[in-house]
């Protein structure tokens, strides 16, 4: 179980060594890439600002809620300053005896990181404009959905 | 008796607040009176309602007491991610 | 859209790099690992034998079937030969705009490829015995559960 | 009138038959002829219906007649992933 808040790149292999074992069967990673684009703009740059105390406590809940609840190892790193066009913003890895528990417990992770964890995001779109992001919140996952 | 609160401040909270925390001595010690205070200050654009507030670096109900030497944050909806 | 069966080791890094794109705002991808153990005997190495030009079909119908139903884009690599514990067997990579779509479109292209990829696997126990697996059908990937 | 079949065999029927491939010259063009004659000869556990068949490389029906040329695999159930 490891959560981190870091300022330096997220690189992927380096975390998914930590996940290796010989008795797991099943291993899910998630990344969520800063996009092009959002809302038909066209995005150069995302700042990701995070209350620290705090998203450790909520992170490391959140681990431990899906490792309780699906019987999985699992772990968060989530980045934060300032981040560029194909930047990994955040890390999810999983693993299980089985398949299913990955898939289910890395949704349940990310979805949770995006609706608990205290971190905010600033997009600065390529004519200079910038603007913080007030609803993360598309259909998909709607906090009536968060529990499966 | 007045009370010593460190208030912490993220995201647009904190661009509009142009800081990133303060100390404030206050009378009343309600969260309410406190980011009453603020919103008028710095201009914040959202009800009390439509943040959640950490004490202590902890999530707290709106109606917490706020007592000498807290830390308060009032956060805008989480968007990480 | 990449299928491909290999005796050669499976680096996934090398493989998640093939899956990067700066519109894309979302990766899952999925492992299997050899795991030490199966219902209650050591393993000590599989051996997977595959049906090449069958599955070279099959799998690209499975990657095919994932893109049009969730609007990704998918990749599958499956290892064959003689692999030891901790080997990946198969590796799959999905990205979309969302992250909705990679985790049910990662999860429809694993259950696919254990129920419909022609591929057969030999354990091969630390007491010497060996037996090809007969069934690879937990009940969370009966068949009647595959669409989602 | 003789046709001429080749046989792939795969996982546990490669292991029994001790051979990955071989031709076979065939009078029934049925499937299910063929695979009696293959089960006797290699003592195969399972029954037809267990198995799904390829001809020429592509899943095919039980109940499909064999031609002069094609080539045949009678499929375990797969065990990959």
């Amino acid at each position: 179980m490891l959560f981190r808040i870091t300022e330096k790149i997220i690189v992927p292999e380096k975390l998914r060594q930590t996940m290796l074992s010989s008795s797991a069967g099943a291993y899910c990673s998630y990344e969520g890439w800063v996009r092009d684009h959002n809302e038909g703009k066209d995005v150069n740059s995302l700042h990701y600002s995070a209350y620290e105390e705090l998203a450790q406590t909520i992170g490391c809940k959140i681990l431990h809620e899906a490792e309780s609840k699906f019987q999985v190892e699992s772990a968060i790193v989530h980045r934060v300053g300032d981040l560029s066009v194909a930047d990994i913003a955040v890390w999810v890895g999983v693993t299980a005896h089985h398949r299913g528990d990955t898939f289910l417990a890395c949704r349940y992770i990310i979805d949770n990181i995006k609706h608990r964890l205290p971190v905010w995001k600033k997009e600065v779109y390529s004519n200079g404009e910038e603007r913080w992001i007030d609803n993360n919140h598309c259909g998909c996952s709607d906090p009536k959905n968060l529990q499966f | 008796m007045t009370m010593k609160i460190k208030i912490l401040y993220f995201a647009q909270l904190a661009e509009l607040a142009e800081k990133s925390e303060e100390t404030k001595h206050v009378i009343d010690s309600s969260l309410c009176a406190l980011y009453a205070d603020l919103r008028k200050t710095y201009n914040f654009h959202q009800e009390l309602t439509q943040l959640q507030v950490a004490v202590n670096h902890q999530l707290s109900a709106h109606d917490t007491e706020l007592r000498d030497g807290d830390s308060v944050a009032f956060l805008p909806p989480m968007t990480g991610g």
